[in-house]
């Protein structure tokens, strides 16, 4: 038998494709949602200069100012920075709260405090790790639903973070804990810097290795990942730990500026992360997100609330505007990108 | 009729006739547009340009809804069931038969099982949990859904892709008896035989542009179809199969008596390098579910895989893949693509580590080495940094494929490999598979084609009920031999399985 | 009556000033902050601060909100401290962990009056001025602990705030120290959350715990809404409620005896007007008219009285607005 | 080619299909988780029995106790009603407290009490009913995702009753609101009858009515059901409406049960009912779920925290079993399905 295939005379639809849509390309989408996004953040400091110029227009007023911003944006940043892998994972953890909680107390405890700073730190991080792990081992082998599994956590963890202090506020008087919230590199602290070198890490290792890429991949479609050889479950496992990590990390900074760990901190901070996250352009039902945009998300939150607070806006109405404002910012990304199909399908969920 | 998506012009100019009481073929390439087109006229998309005229007068349909209530009732290529309602609930979804808002489910039932008696399969108990069916009994489903609309024009899209060689003539008979009541009929295949043994007319897509209409169905030479679809003429043909030969080296795979209860038992099998071996048998035979145990995605429950001499790891996908075995599953949508992302991540999906240093990615070199296997697969549009969600069924198939010619793969599993792919694309992945197997690759193909798998491969199994019932060089058998061995005197064997069937359907 | 929601401005105690502070002085800014205000008591405390101020014509004050929780208070703080006021009435989240901010407003020159909740550090603050949560369980338990002398097998509850506050703990120490006094022990304690609705979880659960009571503590009036309600689904009478804080609502139900609430040991909201006053003072430099010092004192511990019908007259005014 | 074969008689996977292993029977996995989940009920009441026999043992003892645990369920049942719809169709509605504290707000205000009961009870319906349209509207033709969508709704709802109650409690002493906690029928409280009506008319709703059947369909396979010409957008705008609906029921329940409205109501209310219907067996990505499920969900959590109360059990002891016990019951209904695929692909989730 012989193929007679004389080699492609008009090559085919090659005209047919129209100019590159710019939307087409790969990551636009994503660069053209943070455009909106800092938007949003620059209209956030002209209402300031507008409301507060005395503030936001003097030079040192307008950085002072924000540095306090950067500060605040410090732990619930870089714990939003494990969520984002979560949640692109297609997973969910509702538990980084209460491990911070648990991460805080655990390493301000009088026995930790007497072998020093060294073991404070590690202390948060390993508690926090293994408050992760725990999370990932029930999700990616124990099967269960993330969501109740890290709820579960959240909250066992609290009571475990009051059983140990007793519902104490544990006092640290410890020089170096406290100077990284207080002492400043060029005027800025320490736990910015930490912040910001948490998020670049974050980038790095979601955009540039083969960790990243996996953990697209099971979000995006965890049978097809499964088949493409992937260890799926030690996948999902070792971002719940990365999750745990970095409440850690938000424990020492919490820590480092109240000068104390307490059952009490960081409550309400999973929604506030998921929010940001989400708000940054992550796809809540997996498989895409970006850690550039969830860091801009923090931004935008912690803004909001500090216009608030130099505007001495009172609660109620912070709250009634605050929900606009996260429509608003939403919206204005939806009209950027509006022409994806799949982000209209998703949109309907 | 015009249709433009971001970055290409699905439809650039069709027209489309069809009569009623006649059955018209629509011909096309991957990504010629066929889709696009019966999803304008199901009001899916709405058109840049052109009109559709229905029974006389111009129309335009807003949405779905609109095209059904015209009567114009649709199968998708994509399987639409949603697996948490019921076969009958699935089949009139949206027109649930109902008093005020409470739906009717005594007739609704009686209704589907009309239905389903209708298309051949009283078997599939229309209370069934759609979810809990096998793909070709969904198949079935979807079918009937477009039946349980009295519709004056039925579109398939592809039907028979999914269909064993058996269901595809009880679909002719059931389309026959639609014709015969006077309904229209558009059928999409890629098949060309079927096109000759159900059409009236065809007409001819290319790149979004109708280049030949109306052609008698039957006489029109299989040459001036595939020219017209692909400007070039490509017989309908095999890659030159090597004389039977007798490997001396030890085969790279075997198999050795593997069971999965209530799927498959006691398959024993040996692939060579450079062998192409080819499964055949009735849909639900179980073909699949041995590739799938082989390659560790299935956990079987007796049964050893040894690839080239060192025995993998049950139910271990990964260690198969380090083994040096790939494999083209089934359902390329839900087993195989990361439908958001770019299309050279989808090749490399697979083997991204293999580029990767210190655990650092090199998008650069995945790009490059992305774009040499979709050139050789001739995929289309061939920017690698599309979403393959935007690609055509059979492109998205190339894609599959593709990801296991990255190198490093010693025994390559192809389940279904050219299900919905055009027969250009088709005859250059049957060259590919080739040029595999003479560079020393083993391949092991799963297909209900059986021209296709007698035609490609140099030995056949053919497997019934889970079960190698015979085996023999491809050269000694012939189309129809093999259909007798697939079904014939399964009365008698068919026993010996039935005894683990239950709990095994269970598992 | 109870409920008396017309006056859209929410009643206040406030002081008229006496001889000595009334002549207006230099004018002081002063910074207020205190947790969010979604709850009678801290909204009393809010609204008390902000109608004394209003009442001094000297005085210009600037609340900010303390946010959600600790580090959100430092960042409003330390905004605050930014502007430079003259003097801050600060109502911590959690007294130790906004120590640090206030060392850093005493050392920037700022007269920082330490409201309620303690500072671990007393060099944070120039003058603190706090209700007794401790004495508030002593005063509750002696009350109780009168009414059930010798009656060594009485079964007596406790409905807590939010358990997981140190100041919910000082309150059931005070308690539980002063009843073993009298040879009592609290038997069931549920702890509820601050909120009309965890009251009435508490309160109705509680019930089941205990079939017979023969008193009640409850630690905030503001639940003890809920708390009543709770009593009175289950048709309980068989014994005797004492509330907490002094809500004028409250005194309207001891004072009318309509209820099993026959007694309430105050934590008065008043006490943020005081901390306006004194901040004022201190900033003009005047100490306490009726004091000899020229400083205002260094700490003030407000004493928790108990009210009953007997003098529920004479507090009704102070009663806060749940 | 000419292949003769006589109209399908011996298609032989016919055999396989039908073959009914019990795990196919229709709906018997729910069957069989509610059945676990039943199980897990008695296991609580057991305990009891041996924790606190006088209570658990003693025939009127037991019943009141119960009574109890089913009047605590009542508010946050009927929300989780309306919450297992929204989660069906593959949404989320994190408002659902704030909604509840909003309309029982609304409804107790001095001008709308003036108005009597009946306008009361309206109010409240009305309310709830609103905030869900405005956030049906946003989700599904905004195309906002529901979790941000109905985040924003919680801050912000929040926020308004506060200012519209100025965070003072608002007492009623409406007899005929009050009397819905206190009066019963044999012995059974209204609101537990009014939230056992609003149960059945869920099931019937979700199982025998288009609405409820669409429900599941565009959970299951939005596109499909484009396809099949279900108006998938107004659907889902319904989904939320009748979540709210629910909240506002809620709303009269508490504002009965606590004789007044307040901004601090139903507080992390929204993940209590996320949770309930979870470990009840919705899918959180939607497709599948049961009322019955949720409503079994719903009495182990009231049951859970009844248990420890009665047992007098410290907060910081309880959050710790708390979680153990969700983690469990959820294994346990695992554990029965776990052989099936669609299981343990979410699972991974
Ligand atoms: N949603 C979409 N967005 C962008 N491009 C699309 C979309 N859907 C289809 N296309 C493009 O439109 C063209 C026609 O696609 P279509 O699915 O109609 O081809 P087809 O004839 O059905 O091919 P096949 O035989 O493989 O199904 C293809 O180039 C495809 O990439
Ligand atoms: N999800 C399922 N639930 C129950 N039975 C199933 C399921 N999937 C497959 N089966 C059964 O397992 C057997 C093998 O199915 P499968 O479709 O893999 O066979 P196959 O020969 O690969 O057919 P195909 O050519 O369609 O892949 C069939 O009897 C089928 O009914
Ligand atoms: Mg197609
Ligand atoms: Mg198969």
């Amino acid at each position: 038998m012989s193929t007679t295939i004389e080699p492609p005379v008009d090559v085919h639809d090659r005209p047919r494709v129209t100019a590159q849509g710019f939307w087409q390309r790969e990551g636009s989408d994503h660069a053209k949602r943070n455009l909106a996004l800092i938007g949003v953040l620059l209209l956030l400091l002209i209402i300031g200069m507008f409301t507060r110029p005395d503030i936001f227009l003097s030079g040192s007023g307008l950085w002072q100012n924000e540095v306090v911003v950067l500060s605040q944006a410090s732990s619930i940043g870089v714990i939003t920075v494990g969520m984002t892998f979560v949640i692109i994972a297609g997973g969910i953890d509702l538990s980084v709260g209460a491990i911070l909680a648990l991460a805080s107390v655990w390493c301000t405890t009088v026995a930790t405090q007497s072998y020093g700073p060294a073991v404070m730190v590690f202390a948060a991080l390993a508690v926090g790790a293994l408050a992760g792990l725990v999370n990932g081992v029930l999700i990616a082998y124990g099967r269960l639903v993330a969501f109740i599994a890290t709820l579960a956590m959240m909250v066992s963890a609290r009571g475990l973070a009051q059983n140990i202090s007793q519902s104490h506020t544990q006092i640290t008087n410890d020089p170096f804990i406290r100077s990284l919230a207080s002492d400043k590199i060029l005027g800025v602290p320490y736990i910015v810097l930490i912040f910001l070198v948490v998020t670049a890490l974050g980038w790095v290792l979601l955009n540039r290795t083969t960790f990243g890429r996996r953990t697209v991949a099971i979000g995006g479609n965890p049978e097809a990942s499964r088949l493409a050889g992937i260890n799926v479950r030690l996948q999902t496992m070792l971002l719940y730990v990365l999750s745990g990590l970095c409440c850690g990390i938000a424990a020492i900074m919490v820590v480092s500026q109240t000068w104390s760990g307490s059952n009490t901190n960081g409550e309400g901070y999973e929604l506030s992360a998921i929010a940001a996250a989400i708000i940054g352009g992550t796809l809540l039902t997996g498989g895409r997100g970006t850690i550039v945009g969830s860091l801009l998300g923090v931004l935008i939150f912690s803004q909001i609330t500090n216009l608030f607070i130099v505007n001495g806006l009172p609660l109620d109405i912070q709250r009634v505007i605050n929900g606009g404002i996260i429509v608003v910012a939403v919206l204005v990304q939806q009209f950027r990108v509006g022409s994806f199909p799949f982000l209209k399908r998703t949109a309907a969920k | 009729m015009v249709k433009t998506f971001p970055g290409v012009r699905a439809l650039d100019g069709v027209q489309l006739e069809v009569r009623a009481g006649e059955v018209h073929c629509l011909l096309g390439q991957n990504g010629a547009g066929k889709s696009t087109l019966i999803k304008v006229l199901a009001g899916v998309h709405a058109p840049d340009s052109g009109e559709i005229r229905w029974q006389g007068e111009p129309v335009s349909f807003g949405n779905p809804q609109a095209a059904m209530k015209a009567g114009i009732a649709t199968i998708y290529q994509e399987l639409d069931l949603v697996d948490g309602l019921s076969v009958a609930e699935n089949m009139y979804l949206g027109h649930e038969p109902n008093a005020g808002g409470f739906v009717a489910r005594r007739s609704m039932r009686r209704g589907a099982a009309a239905i389903l008696e209708r298309l051949g399969h009283p078997e599939i108990p229309a209370a069934r949990e759609v979810g809990k069916l096998p793909a070709a009994a969904k198949q079935i489903v979807s079918m009937g859904r477009a039946l349980s609309r009295e519709a004056r024009l039925l579109i398939m899209d592809e039907p028979s892709a999914v269909l064993a060689h058996d269901e595809v003539e009880n679909l002719f008979r059931i389309v026959r008896g639609l014709t015969a009541q006077g309904i229209a009929v558009i059928y999409i295949s890629h098949r060309l035989d079927e096109i000759r043994e159900i059409g009236d007319r065809v007409t001819v897509l290319k790149d979004g542009r109708t280049t030949a209409a109306n052609l008698d169905a039957k006489t029109t030479p299989n040459r001036e179809l595939v020219s017209r679809m692909t400007g070039r003429t490509i017989e309908y043909v095999f890659p030159e199969r090597p004389a039977a030969r007798t490997f001396t080296e030890a085969p790279i795979l075997r198999v050795e008596n593997l069971t999965l209860p209530g799927r498959f038992a006691d398959v024993s099998l040996d692939v060579h390098g450079g062998e192409i071996v080819g499964i055949t048998g009735l849909v639900g035979s179980g073909r699949s579910e041995v590739l799938e145990s082989i390659y560790g995605a299935r956990r079987p429950t007796t049964g050893t895989v040894e690839m080239l001499g060192k025995k993998v790891r049950r139910g271990d996908v990964g260690a198969a893949v380090r083994a040096g075995i790939g494999m083209a599953p089934e359902e390329r949508k839900s087993q195989a693509l990361l439908l958001g992302e770019p299309i050279y991540r989808n090749v490399t999906l697979a083997g991204f580590a293999r580029f990767a240093k210190g655990g650092f990615t090199d998008a650069g070199r995945e790009r490059t080495v992305a774009e040499d296997i979709t050139r050789s697969l001739d995929l289309r549009p061939a920017d690698v940094r599309r979403p393959v969600r935007t690609l055509s069924g059979g492109n998205q198939q190339k894609v599959v494929v593709g990801r296991w010619l990255l190198g490093g793969t010693r025994l390559l599993l192809l389940d279904e490999p050219t299900r919905g792919v055009d027969v250009g694309a088709r005859a250059e992945l049957y060259q590919v598979i080739r040029r595999l197997a003479d560079e020393g690759v083993g391949v092991l193909l799963v297909s209900s084609e059986v021209p296709e798998v007698l035609g490609l491969a140099d030995r056949v199994l053919v497997m019934r009920e889970g079960r190698l019932v015979h085996e023999a060089p491809a050269g000694e058998l012939d189309e129809d031999t093999v259909l007798d061995l697939v079904m014939a005197g399964s009365l008698l064997d068919g026993a010996d399985l039935s005894s683990n069937t239950p709990e095994g359907t269970a598992a | 009556t109870s409920n008396d929601t017309k006056d859209s401005e929410p009643q206040t105690n406030t002081k008229a000033g006496n001889a000595a502070s009334e002549a207006p002085g230099k004018p002081v800014t002063i910074g207020f902050s205190a947790p969010a205000a979604d709850h009678g008591w801290i909204g009393a405390i809010t609204a008390n601060a902000k109608a004394q101020a209003a009442k001094f014509s000297d005085v210009t004050l600037k609340a900010v909100d303390a946010g959600k929780d600790a580090p959100a208070q430092i960042a409003a703080l330390e905004t605050l401290i930014a502007s430079k006021p003259d003097a801050i009435v600060l109502l911590p989240q959690d007294g130790a962990q906004l120590t640090t901010v206030g060392k850093k407003a005493m050392d920037a020159g700022i007269i920082v009056i330490n409201l309620d909740r303690e500072f671990s550090d007393a060099a944070a603050s120039f003058c603190l001025i706090k209700g007794d949560n401790y004495g508030m369980g002593v005063a509750a338990g002696h009350y109780v602990g009168e009414k059930l002398k010798g009656k060594t097998d009485a079964v007596i509850g406790e409905i807590p705030g939010i358990d997981d506050l140190q100041l919910t703990k000082d309150r059931s120490k005070g308690f539980a120290d002063t009843l073993k006094g009298y040879g009592l022990s609290v038997k069931h304690r549920v702890a509820a959350g601050f909120t009309v609705q965890s009251g009435q979880a508490a309160a109705a659960n509680l019930l089941q715990a205990a079939p017979k009571l023969d008193a009640v503590w409850n630690h905030d009036d503001d639940q003890g809404v809920g708390v009543l309600a709770a009593i009175q689904q289950a048709g309980r009478k068989e014994f005797f409620l004492v509330g907490g804080a002094g809500s004028r609502d409250a005194m309207d139900h001891i004072k009318s005896g309509d209820t099993v609430l026959t007694a309430t040991v105050t934590y008065p909201p008043s006490m943020a007007s005081s901390a306006i006053i004194l901040a004022r003072l201190a900033a003009q430099g005047k100490g306490m008219g009726d004091l000899v010092e020229l400083q205002v004192p260094k700490m003030i511990v407000l004493q928790s009285e108990t009210i009953t019908k007997d003098n529920v007259d004479k507090y009704l005014p102070l009663g806060f607005k749940s």
